[in-house]
């Protein structure tokens, strides 16, 4: 039981890890805001979620889970919003502006 | 172990090179960004060095909140931007030199540790169960060292006296000019309506928890000034007339509450700041939550910044 | 080292407390009252201050020991204890006098009239007024090292805004550059705390003075916290800020700021070295503080001479009188134990300290009315104005004796004790440094008062008229200045009280 | 080197580096950040001074990290107050700078 949960652990932060690894990439090397956008939210979305569920076997309790996954929510929320105001901002004035 | 301090040199390093382009970045957008990244860094450092409590406060003030100050001045200093002075060559580095001669005194300072580490810790926890908190810090902050974190209230509230001051005297006692400006957008609307609930109940949580685990009136102040900021910026609520005596009530209460227990502690307790035993615990909590309000709202204002507009009748 | 007596709290003690409660309920209660009452709040609170200060004053007087208070009953080091000593009830007591004298005058241009709407410049004035006040007395009480930081920052953040209360452009710019100077005055001051607790574990002053050593992180803490401190004291080179920022503050204001504020940091300067660390400084940086005070007292009078508008040249003459106030460090060494000890330069010190805290107070106010009644104050069209306000010269001109030191004025005395104690320790070349300076001002205050009894060529058209309790307040902290010089008489031995000297001879 | 060592090193840098641009830039919003800068890398030095004495089972001494809250609000409260000053300096004179040869408001809108 315990092994699988470490095998679980491992694989799910060093996939999460992965996710921000070619995310920044993606956010450095691409050529306009709407894609590095793109690039930003696979991070959040992906990234965040899977270093959560990763760390759920290892949460102290269902509070501590609880917290957990509201982190995750949390940064899904203002991701979106975030990126929804720049996407906005950068229609509005133009991709340089 | 390996992993650990692999982590630690990466983490360093990183903090050092974004500390370093906020120097030399050309641009103060730039600089501003970097800042607000060396901030989330920097609280990651802090957790490293086994301080929670200060890499709550340093997330949320040192790179939040600093770093929205910072964001809405750039925005109206571009127009002005180009100053062309430069500091010529020698002076920069005498400057250099100088700055060096100081980073190396204190890495000496830091590299020639005591033979024997000198430590409160043992003290604190000794005397910590008589006040029926958990949390040694918050202990330190309302317990022993509770003068400091008084005054350091009214230099919030001075501070906040000294923003206002810099208004135009027909603008006395109207609104801040907030300092960012953002057209209205149902995106930023619909952020406004969802956030703060769940931001005040966590600014709750914090302040609550702080007790007994890191947490406290800073961490959960800070939180509700974002929320409050969001709810301004988003045009949902007005910002307040700064001349409102219910504004003035709420910037005060915390100090004045903290200060008036402090006082009933000569009465009942024998000494300014001291609490009568048995009755430590409920007190610094009121005082907490006292403090978690008038933190909030001196925050926010602080980030609103002097009043611009006469208040309309 | 002689083991330190243990703290207790001393009968009285609680005056203490009140000295720096009183204060911040003033701050607190103004503010949420409103405008409209922070000066009634504060013409009750200052004078009761003034009494409490007086009452400090001949408790540690009478009794030739220091004050105690305990905090919360936490002992240091877990606790805060606070402290007067006959350093801090004389300095607390000059403090709370021309705080009150200054408040007098300022009822003129902060005067708030009865029913009239919350106005700006009038509600952060008495608050500011009431927060430097109480930032004082913390920082003379204070007894931890930590909480004397809060208090330089609690001044900071009292005496910036006080700069630019008119909002002019070059006001706005000055206290933007003194803010810039005083925050890093503080940081600086601070990293050398966290260095001093990484080493001792605590902060408090008497605990430190019986822990500490030489080993490399003090000698850091120690350089570190001295630069910050001049750089708020002012100290040449460090100085840069102060001459537009107090010039160009309301008249009021720059009393406070030159009378007052730049003595917070110095006395802090006083606490490490004669406190905390009297063996650490040694002969050659005592030496160092000298000329650094020497080269402030040649360049703050030299500049002063050639300034065109009198504000400037008061601003400048401050420059040059914080040099005198680094003089008694080379004095109060004793070559045999290499420790600073007090004794007649400590005392010369601090009398220089509190002499010119009221003579400058005086000026400043006198030059204010100056500026009031011409629209002006250009030093060299000044002709005229001894006729119209009398009373004001003559202020200016008893703050100038006492500047250059005549007797019987606090300035003498001062003056007359460093010299003491250079003649005693074989340094002559301080007693140089000291009559030339005393030379150079009295030129230039010879020059101001020349033009001002100077006939006009045109009969002089007063912008406003004055009130008669200006210009009585601005000479009455002028005759307090000139008398001070008679304390030799009397009360002059509490400066030795509660000091660690005293306590290892024994009590008296 | 353990890591308390390596951060405490990493805040004196800091602490120079903030110096540096706090004495050498002149642009005033500069200043504020480089000030920032400066006072992290300071209370980075009490995180070490804390960490360095932990016991009791404490990860470190809450002394010094209380002193850190108290200064870091204590610096949030100094950039607020720095950055209002600016922008009214700004507003007065149209540009913001601490050039004192230059008094400000002279050549509005040159820059």
């Amino acid at each position: 039981m315990n092994l699988a949960f470490d095998i679980l652990t491992v694989s799910a932060v060093s996939a999460g890890a992965l996710f921000f690894l070619a995310g920044t990439v993606g956010l450095l090397r691409f050529p306009d805001p709407l894609t590095r956008l793109h690039a930003l939210t696979k991070v959040d979305n992906l990234g965040v979620g899977l270093v959560v569920l990763g760390l759920l076997p290892r949460a102290n309790g269902l509070s501590g889970a609880l917290k957990l996954v509201s982190i995750w929510l949390l940064v899904q929320l203002s991701g979106a919003i975030v990126t929804q105001l720049i996407a906005g901002a950068v229609r509005q004035r133009g991709p340089h502006g | 172990m390996i992993i650990s301090s692999f982590f630690d040199i990466v983490l360093v390093v990183l903090i050092l090179g974004i500390g370093a382009s906020t120097i030399a970045a050309r641009e103060a957008f730039a600089a501003i960004i970097c800042f607000v990244v060396y901030g989330l860094l920097l609280a990651i450092a802090w957790v490293r060095l086994s301080a929670a409590d200060v890499a709550l406060t340093e997330a949320a003030i040192g790179g939040g909140m600093t770093g929205m100050l910072m964001l809405g001045a750039v925005a109206r200093l571009r127009s002005a931007e180009g100053n062309d002075i430069r500091t010529s060559l020698p002076t920069r580095l005498a400057a250099g030199a100088m700055c060096a001669l100081i980073s190396a005194g204190l890495a000496t300072a830091i590299l020639v540790p005591p033979e024997v580490i000198p430590t409160l810790a043992p003290m604190v926890m000794e005397n910590l169960a008589q006040s029926g908190l958990g949390n040694p810090v918050a202990g330190v902050l309302f317990v022993y060292r509770a003068l400091d974190t008084l005054l350091e209230k009214v230099v919030l509230i001075l501070a906040l006296l000294g923003v206002w001051s810099l208004a135009p005297d027909g603008a006395w006692g109207g609104i801040p000019g907030l300092r960012v400006y953002t057209q209205p957008s149902r995106t930023l609307t619909f952020l406004a309506q969802l956030l703060p609930p769940v931001g005040i109940v966590v600014a709750v949580y914090m302040c609550w928890v702080g007790a007994n685990e890191p947490g406290g009136a800073f961490q959960g102040g800070t939180i509700l000034a974002a929320m409050w900021l969001l709810v301004m910026i988003a045009g949902l609520k007005r910002v307040p007339a700064i001349g409102q005596p219910w504004l003035r009530l709420l910037l005060v209460v915390g100090p004045v509450i903290f200060l008036a227990i402090g006082l009933a502690g000569m009465v009942l307790a024998g000494a300014f700041l001291a609490y009568p035993s048995g009755y430590a615990k409920p007190l610094i909590v009121t005082v907490e939550f006292a403090l978690t309000l008038s933190i909030g709202v001196a925050l926010g204002l602080l980030a609103a910044g002097p009043p611009e507009q006469a208040q309309r009748q | 080292m002689p083991d330190v007596l243990p703290d207790a709290t001393t009968t009285d003690g609680a005056l203490l407390v009140l000295a720096i409660v009183l204060p911040a309920m003033g701050v607190l209660l103004s503010f949420v009252l409103g405008g409209q009452y922070a000066e009634r709040i504060a013409s009750v609170l200052l004078p009761s201050g003034l009494v409490l200060a007086s009452i400090i004053f001949v408790d540690v007087w009478r009794s030739g020991d220091r004050l105690v208070y305990i905090v919360g009953d936490w002992k240091p080091p877990l606790g805060i204890a606070l402290r007067a000593d006959g350093l801090a009830a004389a300095m607390m007591m000059a403090v709370a006098v021309v705080i009150c004298v200054v408040a007098i005058f300022a009822r003129a241009d902060f005067g708030t009239r009865a029913g009239s709407a919350e106005a700006r410049a009038p509600f952060a004035f008495w608050i500011l007024l009431m927060a430097i006040w109480g930032a004082m007395n913390l920082i003379f009480l204070g007894g931890d090292l930590f909480t004397l930081y809060v208090a330089i920052e609690l001044l900071t953040f009292a005496a910036v805004p006080l700069v630019c209360l008119d909002g002019r452009a070059e006001t706005l710019q000055a206290a933007l550059r003194y803010l810039l100077f005083a925050l890093l005055g503080s940081i600086l001051y601070l990293v050398g705390t966290a260095l001093l607790y990484g080493s001792y574990a605590t902060l408090d002053i008497v605990l430190l003075s019986s822990r500490i050593h030489i080993e490399p992180a003090t000698l850091v803490a120690a350089t570190l916290m001295t630069i910050g401190l001049f750089a708020k004291t002012a100290l040449f080179p460090l100085h840069l800020w102060l001459p537009p920022a107090h010039a160009g503050a309301p008249a009021a204001a720059s009393a406070v700021l030159s009378a007052v504020v730049v003595k917070g940091s110095f006395f802090i300067v006083v606490r490490l070295w004669f406190d905390v660390m009297p063996g650490m400084l040694g002969a050659a940086g005592a030496q160092l503080f000298g000329a650094l005070g020497a080269a402030a007292i040649v360049f703050g009078n030299v500049v002063a001479l050639r300034q065109q508008r009198l504000k400037l040249l008061i601003a400048y003459s401050t420059v040059a009188q914080i040099g005198y106030l680094f003089l008694m460090f080379p004095l109060a060494l004793d070559p045999m134990s290499a420790q600073l000890q007090g004794g007649s330069a400590l005392t010369g010190g601090i009398i220089q300290a509190i002499s010119h805290a009221t003579a400058k107070a005086a000026m400043f106010m006198a030059a204010g009315l100056i500026y009031a009644v011409l629209g002006h104050d250009r030093i060299a069209e000044l002709g005229g104005i001894a006729r119209a306000i009398p009373m004001t010269i003559f202020a200016f001109a008893l703050g100038g004796i006492s500047l250059i030191g005549l007797p019987p004025s606090g300035g003498f005395l001062a003056k007359w004790l460093l010299l003491e104690a250079a003649v005693a320790t074989g340094q002559w070349w301080w007693a140089i440094v000291m009559l030339a300076g005393g030379l150079l001002t009295s030129i230039y205050v010879f020059i101001v008062l020349s033009r001002a009894v100077a006939p006009s060529r045109e009969p002089l058209k007063p912008v406003v008229t004055v009130p008669r309790y200006q210009e009585a307040a601005a000479l009455a902290l002028a005759l307090t200045s000139l008398l001070l010089g008679l304390i030799a008489l009397g009360p002059v031995d509490i400066l030795g009280a509660g000091r660690p000297e005293a306590m290892m001879a024994g009590p008296r | 080197m353990n890591a308390a060592t390596l951060f405490g090193l990493c805040g004196a840098a800091l602490a120079g580096l903030g110096l540096y641009g706090l004495v050498t830039n002149p642009e005033p919003l500069r200043k504020i950040l480089a000030f920032n800068l400066l006072g992290s890398g300071v209370f980075l030095v009490f995180g070490v001074v804390a960490r360095r004495a932990a016991a009791s089972g404490l990860g470190g001494d809450p002394v010094p990290q209380a002193m850190v809250i108290t200064a870091i609000v204590v610096a949030f409260a100094a950039t607020a107050m720095a950055i209002a000053l600016l922008l009214r300096l700004l507003q007065e004179t149209g540009r913001p700078t601490l050039d004192a040869d230059n008094p400000a408001g002279t050549d509005r809108g040159n820059s």
